[in-house]
């Protein structure tokens, strides 16, 4: 860990400081996890005491946060998204069914496994997992900032055709514009 | 209650020479089983005659073994407090029907999904051609003869070690003290 | 003296007798010999009002019988000027109708003109003479040839509207001779100077009663609500020159007769609010009328009836503004109304039912037509810079002189009537799609001409109104010097 | 000769010329257009002195000719917006049909124009000003058939306008004696009292007319978004405000030597703040771009008619500044417009969209003169609109600047329209082929959008022909007491400088551009407007996301009641009223022989009944 | 030459204070938002957080030149009525362009930007964006009213238009204006409220409904400009209404103290109301606010 921090400059440091503390959340409310997002955003968890805070765009987002299962259908949806937000940018998933696909293991539609689709920094696990589980997640991902280890955006970028390719073998009609950054 | 409902088979069964009646429901219920072509006719005729002015569902049920699917309309008449099945089976290999959107606008939603999940086809039905699942290549996935699994294993990666569920199957096996139902163990395999 | 007024009647007569016999020697020549004839009268009649605006007005005694006992003709600049008008029309009523094909086609082109010279001489006489009882006898002349050429077409519409015409004309000849018996019983005379000069003599209560027969019989030919049923129809199926003859010269003649009745003979100072009162009443009702017409005709007949209304009117303020505005108004209805139907024939040419509708997109067909008829509507209507427009101004600045502010209003109001359906029969030729079963028939040569030649004037008098004002002030001076044409009259030897 | 004499001869020429000249080519056709309209433009300003006048009789009337100040201002409103227009109109009537139409009437209102300002005599002025109402009237019904109500509606209005105003001369010349306007106003104190009124009562309906007053105002959308827009821009630029130039003649020289004027004028003041709001209201709801700035037309006329009609130095200095301004922005957005309409082929907020990269030029102007109509600094707008505010404010009127201020503050709602229904939204795959305007067409809005800039900062420039024109008609020289070249001050010594404001506006703006370009420039990257943040879905390509169906709807929800009532529909009761009455008359003519026989029989008798009352 | 940096010099300066102070009131917002809603809250620089962060994002897109330019537009708006308010009364520290300090040229200076903006939001192009836009104008035509009245009542008591003009009104009578004045100060109050567009005025970006409306599609610089921008703007305001009704402030401390208390007033309102669609909010606007302003203007008058 030590060696990483030393490999930033001192603009990087500051830098990162400031998008740990000011974390902007997309939150993908598929599945049964978009309920868990209120009270880890209000009085009792308060997650704005960590800088966490709702974004409306991916414009204007920092974090997407997967909450739940992904069919095809919505999976196309948020690849979009993903590919709409502004570097730096990171991804968490959100339970179990994000992870290794939970109770839907066997579904004709839903993916298993979130990272053969899109660079994931952090997976938060549970079925569901609580609030207190969300902020630990929120937590890790900000250590893993500050020290300029989540790079998951960067990792897109150089895998690019392994990820399409990935997409592309689940959603067969593809019409998205390029990703172009 | 008992007499509304005889009145209702009584209608019926002197309009819809095929309909095939049975009253062994409790309650409110009524169910008849028709030949596919009387369809529109008679849920024309619950709706504007009888007062089922609400359908509340369409469904399907695929019955492997017979070879046929059967495609169940219920109809609700707020009046008289009275559910109606309608029944028709369909040769399961060519699943083709009327369309009754024009009858309810909302049958529109159901053909849809019934479409796209058992393969129905109504004649007639203007609607997109994905609903729920879209770019999807398999069989219609409600089909019983369609396996799921498989079908994962082949569209989508596993995380290793969650390939067959082997923990989930054998935690299930192994509960002690516990009824399984017979349908439950079959789902587990 | 290059002529006497005398000739005015006795050319054309003679040739109207003439023309069945020269039509024997060769078919064309029952063509041309109006068009000289009239031709020949035009020169005259110019000559003579040059004449008489420099030297007074000339009085001619006929068979030599002096005033008041024998029968007089009176070329004043007033009558002058309408006599030029007159025939001035009848001229391009002539060349118009030269070639129009419709008068061949129906009936011998001899009838048609032989009527129509019996017309211009009935109309001018009515104008030129002297005597009560020699006027009842050209409105008889006029009527009768316009009861023909009313019926000229001979269909059913034609002889009904024909038949109207006969009726009211009937009616309006039965008061014209109750009126010369009443004035003869009481006076003993039938010439107008020396009725004029005794007329303080009468019974009042005769007097206004003999008056108002006159007016009534005059009024039936010019066109006066509620006397005018006869005209709609008439105009509307007459053929298209034969209505510009009526709106220019009929009309005009029994407007004059009414005129002269008031302003010369008859001494009641009431008589010129009764004009405004029934030129108005005219005015309103026919052009309110005329806005929901269906038939191009019926149309202009309706806003033909409506300008007589306002020409009388402005008589009625009985001031010398007045009479101008009144015979400004004159001249350019005459020529603007016959632009009209002229080129508005044209419009609905082969059409059988001649619906407003069927003129729809004729501008691409005919544009000259078109044109020229937009033209007339322009003017008519009174706008700047075309010919209607100082008529119209010298109009309200005589009521304004009068201070008759209410007709001013209502002339006004009226006018946003008749603008509002004259710009809609504008738009439908030049915006409209054509209708699929209209065939346009383009104007003959002669035709354009006096279409052409119309159109020239009413820019000419829009541009320059000096060209007529001069007369027409002159004119307008001779009807209001009463004394003097009773003395021209009756000091003759 | 005189100059004047050969200026409308040219123009009256070139009419006639133009039109026959496309006959032989449509080249000489347009050299022909243009010339006919800019040599005389040449000639005026270079050859007709101010305070000349020529005399000319006709009809037993003397028609009396000349220039001053204050119709010198409104010739240059009416020959540079003409002028623009006219070369604006060669690349717009390319491949018209009619073109020799247009050019006819084109020309000949611009001379009519002319012809109002310069006339001295009531007459001539009358004349002209039929002449333009007809030539006007015959570009309305330009467009064909479905225009005709249109263009009778504003045929209709115009001539009771025109009438009543003939009937007012008419008068004048019976108690005054003469046909000069001069004559009618030294006049004027020694009429009767109801004359005084009523004379300027029946002008102002004539100028209400032409300036679109409230009540007199419904021809006008309609009008205006039905005449070529190459004329459009000159028929509201232009056109209106010789009813505003009638205006503010009886105004000055009329209602305000009288103490009932005082009435008058608040009369009219309120009527024009009502035209304002009332205008705006209606131009938000508009979904065409014609339409839309007709009423925006309607709205801009009432602040001008505000500000003349409050009658003080800056109030009439503000309404003719606004005018200025009026004829430059107003001129251009209809261009533009007409630009819009000859690439895209409708006008419609509904189907055009995105055309901001395809025509980047016109999209300029746009922005310019919006800005210019919204009033926002540092353009021409703001300034007018400073003036009228101030002059209502130091004038007592408390409650029409209220008025005012919510009119043109609701314009903001039309204006961002405007722009964003025709150039912003979503680029559409069915105007991808759209192409920037001709060259012959983006100058004149270019040059016209460079001089609203240019006044907005240096107002001074057209002030000083409005002062000169204001002090012709009897006003004190305000020259730095209320404006200097770059300084506008208000009643009470308060004032804006208008120079350092320009230069604050572009270093700010300069330097957040830059800020916003230079930083991470590299990895700064232009997205079509298909790639959008809508809920992760991905736009087909004919699938059209703008908004612009029930564009400010939550807007029009909270003023409803006030939108209820339509004035248009009560004029066309009293329309359809008439027109049953007409249907009555016609029905007195029976065609039955009979009925008539019996008609003279009741005239006789009831005249002779009547006849001790009639006799 | 002189002359011109230290104008310079006195307008970044200025600019600097303004971007502080707005952003430590916007981060004091939330946080008072927090510990009211019983929540520990951002810490208080928590603003600057965030901005910073915007302005580090590395790659940013935009849908043209209007949008790209928005945020500058929007600048030219905020900084403009900035240097046009005098900040300190009885000072020569940031003068600006305070001689200019006419209201009727703040009004409209003031429309400037968002107009802009909207010409930005407007090329993303992003119905959403549009929507807000023409919620936000909606809104605006709505405050305008009682403001305008508020600001005619001030102008027409004191014969100027100058807010020096005003402020040496007030140092002259030694008396707020807000309390000679109440009714004027409180529809000026009341049009705050829209002015600052907190809930129940925040429909223009809601967040939920119209993913923030305006500004959906921007994202790292542009945000930022915008941030600023409205920390700026809120300063720039809140200074406006100390100068006309509180007798404007002597030093930089005062003037905290009196803009913050007012910043409170739109602040806790908002957090105790729930939001107002577009059209209640108008003809809320329309209703007691534009009553106390032609109450303000008949007190004007009358007295």
């Amino acid at each position: 860990m030590m060696n990483d921090k030393n490999s930033q400059k001192i603009v990087d440091i500051i830098q990162n400081w400031a998008r740990k503390h000011s974390i902007w959340v997309l939150a993908y409310g598929t599945g049964c996890g978009a309920i868990e997002i209120p009270p880890t955003m209000t009085s009792r968890y308060d997650a704005e005491r960590l800088g966490v805070r709702g974004a409306a765009t991916p414009r204007q987002a920092d974090v997407l946060l997967i909450t739940g299962y992904l069919t095809v259908k919505t999976m196309k949806r948020v690849i979009r998204v993903y590919e709409q937000m502004q570097d730096p940018k990171y991804v968490i998933g959100f339970g179990s069914c994000t992870i290794n696909g939970g109770m839907y293991y066997d579904s004709y539609n839903t993916i298993k496994v979130l990272d053969k689709y899109l660079p994931v920094d952090v997976y938060i696990n549970g079925c569901m997992p609580r609030p207190e589980a969300v902020l630990s997640g929120f937590a890790q991902l900000q250590k893993r900032i500050a020290e300029g280890r989540a790079n998951g955006a960067q990792q897109y970028k150089d895998n690019l055709e392994w990820y399409r390719a990935n997409q592309k073998k689940i959603i067969p009609n593809w019409i998205m514009p390029e990703y172009n950054w | 209650m008992k007499e509304i409902k005889e009145n209702i088979i009584q209608r019926i069964k002197a309009n819809f020479a095929d309909a095939a009646e049975k009253n062994d429901f409790k309650d409110n219920r009524v169910d008849f089983s028709v030949k596919k072509e009387t369809i529109p006719s008679i849920l024309f005729y619950l709706k504007d005659e009888m007062g089922f002015i609400h359908l509340s569902h369409i469904s399907c049920v695929d019955w492997l073994e017979e070879g046929e699917l059967e495609v169940v309309f219920i109809v609700w008449s707020p009046k008289d407090k009275i559910k109606v099945f309608v029944r028709t089976r369909l040769d399961r290999d060519n699943p083709v029907m009327d369309n009754v959107d024009m009858i309810w606008r909302q049958a529109n939603t159901y053909e849809r999904e019934m479409r796209e999940m058992f393969g129905v086809q109504f004649t007639g039905l203007v609607a997109p051609e994905e609903f729920l699942l879209e770019d999807w290549q398999g069989p219609p996935p409600f089909r019983r003869d369609f396996d799921t699994a498989a079908y994962a294993e082949k569209t989508f990666w596993h995380r290793p070690g969650r390939e067959d569920a082997q923990d989930v199957r054998e935690t299930i096996a192994n509960r002690d003290g516990e009824e399984i139902p017979d349908f439950a163990k079959k789902y587990s395999r | 003296m290059v002529g006497t007024p005398v000739l005015f009647i006795a050319i054309p007569l003679l040739a109207a007798f003439l023309i069945p016999l020269l039509g024997m020697i060769w078919k064309e020549l029952v063509r041309i010999v109006p068009g000289l004839v009239l031709t020949y009268l035009l020169i005259l009649a110019i000559n003579l009002l040059n004449h008489v605006l420099v030297h007074g007005p000339i009085v001619e005694v006929i068979a030599g019988w002096v005033p008041p006992i024998g029968i007089n003709l009176v070329f004043s600049a007033f009558s002058g000027f309408l006599v030029t008008l007159m025939i001035f029309l009848g001229l391009l009523v002539w060349i118009y109708s030269y070639r129009f094909k419709r008068n061949v086609e129906y009936e011998p082109a001899l009838k048609y003109f032989l009527m129509l010279m019996m017309l211009i001489t009935g109309s001018v006489g009515i104008v030129l003479t002297g005597d009560i009882f020699n006027m009842f006898v050209f409105i008889e002349i006029t009527s009768i040839s316009a009861y023909g050429l009313t019926a000229f077409y001979k269909g059913r519409n034609s002889a009904e509207a024909s038949f109207k015409y006969v009726m009211m004309g009937s009616i309006a000849s039965t008061f014209l001779l109750l009126a010369i018996m009443i004035i003869y019983s009481q006076l003993g005379t039938l010439n107008m100077a020396d009725i004029a000069r005794k007329i303080h003599l009468m019974n009042p209560t005769l007097k206004i009663v003999s008056y108002i027969f006159f007016v009534t019989a005059l009024g039936i030919e010019a066109e006066i609500f509620p006397l005018n049923g006869w005209a709609p129809d008439a105009y509307a199926e007459a053929p298209g020159p034969v209505g510009a003859a009526f709106a220019g010269i009929v009309v005009k003649a029994a407007v004059y007769a009414i005129i002269r009745y008031t302003y010369t003979i008859f001494d009641l100072s009431s008589s010129f609010s009764f004009l405004i009162i029934i030129g108005m009443i005219t005015l309103i009702i026919a052009e309110t009328a005329a806005i929901r017409q269906e038939k191009l005709k019926r149309m202009l007949a309706y806003s033909s009836i409506g300008q007589m209304g306002l020409v009388l009117v402005a008589f009625g303020f009985g001031t010398k503004e007045g009479v101008f505005a009144a015979l400004f108004l004159m001249l350019n209805h005459a020529i603007i109304k016959s632009l009209l139907f002229f080129s508005g024939s044209y419009l609905v040419y082969n059409s059988t039912e001649k619906n407003i509708k069927e003129v729809n997109g004729m501008s691409k067909f005919l544009p000259v037509t078109s044109l020229l008829f937009a033209i007339g509507a322009f003017a008519i209507v009174g706008l700047p810079p075309f010919a209607g427009f100082w008529s119209k101004l010298s109009v309200l600045t005589a009521a304004a002189d009068s201070n008759m502010i209410l007709i001013m209003v209502l002339v006004l109001m009226v006018s946003v009537v008749e603008l509002v359906y004259y710009l809609r029969v504008v738009n439908r030729i030049y915006f409209f799609k054509k209708e699929a079963d209209t065939k346009p028939h383009k104007p003959t040569f002669n035709a354009l001409f006096v279409m052409l030649v119309l159109g020239a004037i009413i820019l000419l008098i829009g541009f320059y109104p000096d060209a007529v004002t001069g007369m027409l002030h002159k004119a307008s001076a001779s009807l209001m010097d009463k004394g003097q044409y009773i003395h021209n009259v009756l000091s003759l030897k | 000769m005189e100059m004047i004499h050969i200026i409308f001869l040219i123009f009256l020429g070139g009419a006639v010329l133009t039109y026959f000249a496309g006959k032989v080519s449509k080249v000489l056709q347009d050299i022909f257009f243009l010339l006919s309209v800019l040599v005389p433009a040449y000639l005026f300003f270079a050859n007709v002195g101010i305070g000349k006048e020529v005399t000319l009789t006709l009809g037993g009337i003397t028609l009396v000719w000349g220039v001053n100040h204050f119709s010198w201002l409104f010739s240059l409103i009416v020959l540079g917006l003409g002028s623009m227009a006219a070369i604006y109109a060669i690349g717009y009537m390319k491949g018209k049909e009619r073109k020799g139409y247009f050019y006819f009437n084109f020309i000949l209102s611009i001379m009519a124009m002319m012809g109002i300002l310069l006339s001295l005599d009531l007459v001539s002025f009358f004349v002209f000003w039929e002449i333009m109402t007809w030539s006007s009237y015959l570009m309305t019904v330009y467009n064909g058939h479905e225009t005709q109500r249109i263009g009778i509606k504003y045929f209709v209005f115009s001539a009771i306008g025109a009438y009543a105003m003939l009937m007012a001369i008419v008068i004048v010349h019976h108690v005054a004696g003469s046909f000069m306007i001069g004559s009618m106003i030294n006049f004027y104190p020694n009429m009767s009292l109801s004359l005084q009124i009523w004379i300027p009562i029946l002008f102002l309906m004539a100028f209400g007319v032409k300036a679109a007053l409230m009540p007199l105002h419904v021809w006008a959308p309609d009008a205006y978004s039905n005449a070529p827009m190459a004329y459009t821009s000159v028929f509201s630029g232009a056109l209106s405000k010789m009813g505003i130039y009638g205006m503010v003649i009886v105004l000055v020289t009329m209602i305000n030597q009288i103490p009932q004027g005082f009435w008058f004028r608040e009369v009219i003041a309120w009527l024009g703040g009502i035209t304002a709001v009332l205008g705006t209201l209606w131009a938000i709801k508009q979904d065409d771009a014609k339409k839309l700035l007709a009423y925006s037309s309607v709205a801009q006329l009432g602040y001008i008619i505000v500000g003349i009609a409050i009658g003080t130095e800056l109030g009439m200095l503000a309404g003719l500044f606004l005018a200025v301004m009026h004829a430059l922005f107003k001129g251009t957005l209809f261009m533009v417009t007409g630009a819009v309409e000859k690439q895209t082929g409708t006008t419609n907020f509904t189907e055009v969209t995105g055309l901001i990269r395809k025509m980047p030029w016109t999209f300029f102007a746009a922005l310019f003169s919006i800005i210019a109509l919204a009033g926002i600094p540092p353009l021409g707008g703001f300034v007018g609109k400073w003036m009228l505010y101030e002059a209502l404010i130091t004038s007592n009127h408390y409650l029409l600047v209220i008025v005012i201020f919510f009119s043109s503050t609701a314009a903001f709602l039309y204006c961002y329209k405007f722009l964003f229904g025709f150039f912003l939204g979503q680029e559409e795959k069915e105007w991808a082929h759209v192409k920037e305007a001709p060259v012959v067409m983006l100058v004149p809005m270019i040059i016209m959008s460079v001089l609203m800039f240019v006044l907005g900062t240096f107002p001074g420039l057209i002030l000083k022909p409005i002062n000169s024109g204001l002090v012709d008609l009897g006003y004190i020289d305000t020259f730095k007491h209320l404006w200097n070249t770059s300084i506008i001050f208000n009643a009470w010594g308060d004032h804006v400088v208008l120079q350092p404001i320009l230069y604050y506006i572009i270093a700010i703006f300069v330097f957040f551009a830059l800020f916003l370009t230079w930083k991470g420039h590299k990895t700064t990257r232009y997205v079509t407007t298909k790639d959008i943040s809508s809920s992760g879905e991905v736009p087909a390509e004919d699938e059209n996301l703008t908004f612009s169906v029930g564009f400010m709807q939550p807007f029009l929800r909270a003023v409803a009641p006030a939108m209820r009532r339509q004035i248009d529909k009560y004029y066309t009761g009293i329309a359809d009223g008439l027109e049953s009455l007409f249907e009555f008359m016609r029905r007195i003519y029976t065609g039955n022989g009979q009925t008539y026989a019996v008609y003279v029989i009741v005239f006789v008798v009831v005249v002779l009944l009547f006849k001790s009352v009639l006799f | 030459m002189e002359t011109v940096l230290m104008d310079i010099l006195g307008a970044v300066v200025t600019f600097l204070v303004a971007f502080v102070v707005g952003m430590t009131y916007g981060g004091l917002s939330r946080k008072i938002t927090a510990r009211v809603q019983n929540r520990k809250g951002p810490p208080w620089y928590q603003n600057f957080i965030d901005a910073f962060k915007l302005g580090f994002k590395k790659s940013a897109i935009h849908h043209g030149v209007m949008h790209h330019l928005g945020g500058a537009f929007l600048m030219v708006s905020s900084v403009m009525t900035l240097m046009i308010v005098p900040v300190l009364s009885h000072n020569n520290w940031f003068p600006n362009l305070n001689f200019q300090g006419d209201l009727i040229f703040l009004l409209y200076i003031m429309t400037f930007g968002p107009l802009g903006m909207a010409l930005g939001a407007g090329q993303t192009g992003n119905p959403n964006s549009a929507i807000g836009v023409t919620r936000g104008l909606s809104q605006m035509v709505g405050f305008e009213i009682p403001w305008v009245l508020a600001l005619v009542a001030l102008m027409i008591q004191y014969h100027t238009t100058s807010i020096t003009g005003l402020m040496a009104a007030q140092a002259h009578s030694g008396t707020w204006l807000m309390f000679s004045s109440p009714f004027a100060f409180i529809a000026a109050v009341m049009a705050m409220l829209g002015m600052f567009r907190y809930s129940p005025f925040d429909i223009v970006g809601a967040p939920t409904e119209l993913a923030s409306g305006p500004v959906s599609e921007n994202g790292g610089k542009y945000l930022f400009v915008m941030m600023s921008s409205g920390s700026v703007f809120t300063f720039a305001k809140l200074t406006l209404y100390v100068d006309l009704f509180m007798g404007g402030a002597d030093n930089l401390l005062i003037l905290l103290v009196k803009t913050f208390a007012l910043y409170l007033i739109p602040m806790l309102y908002g957090m105790t109301t729930p939001r107002y669609r577009t059209e209640q909010a108008v003809r809320w606007f329309w209703g007691w606010p534009s009553f106390f302003g032609l109450l303000a203007i008949l007190q004007a008058v009358i007295f």
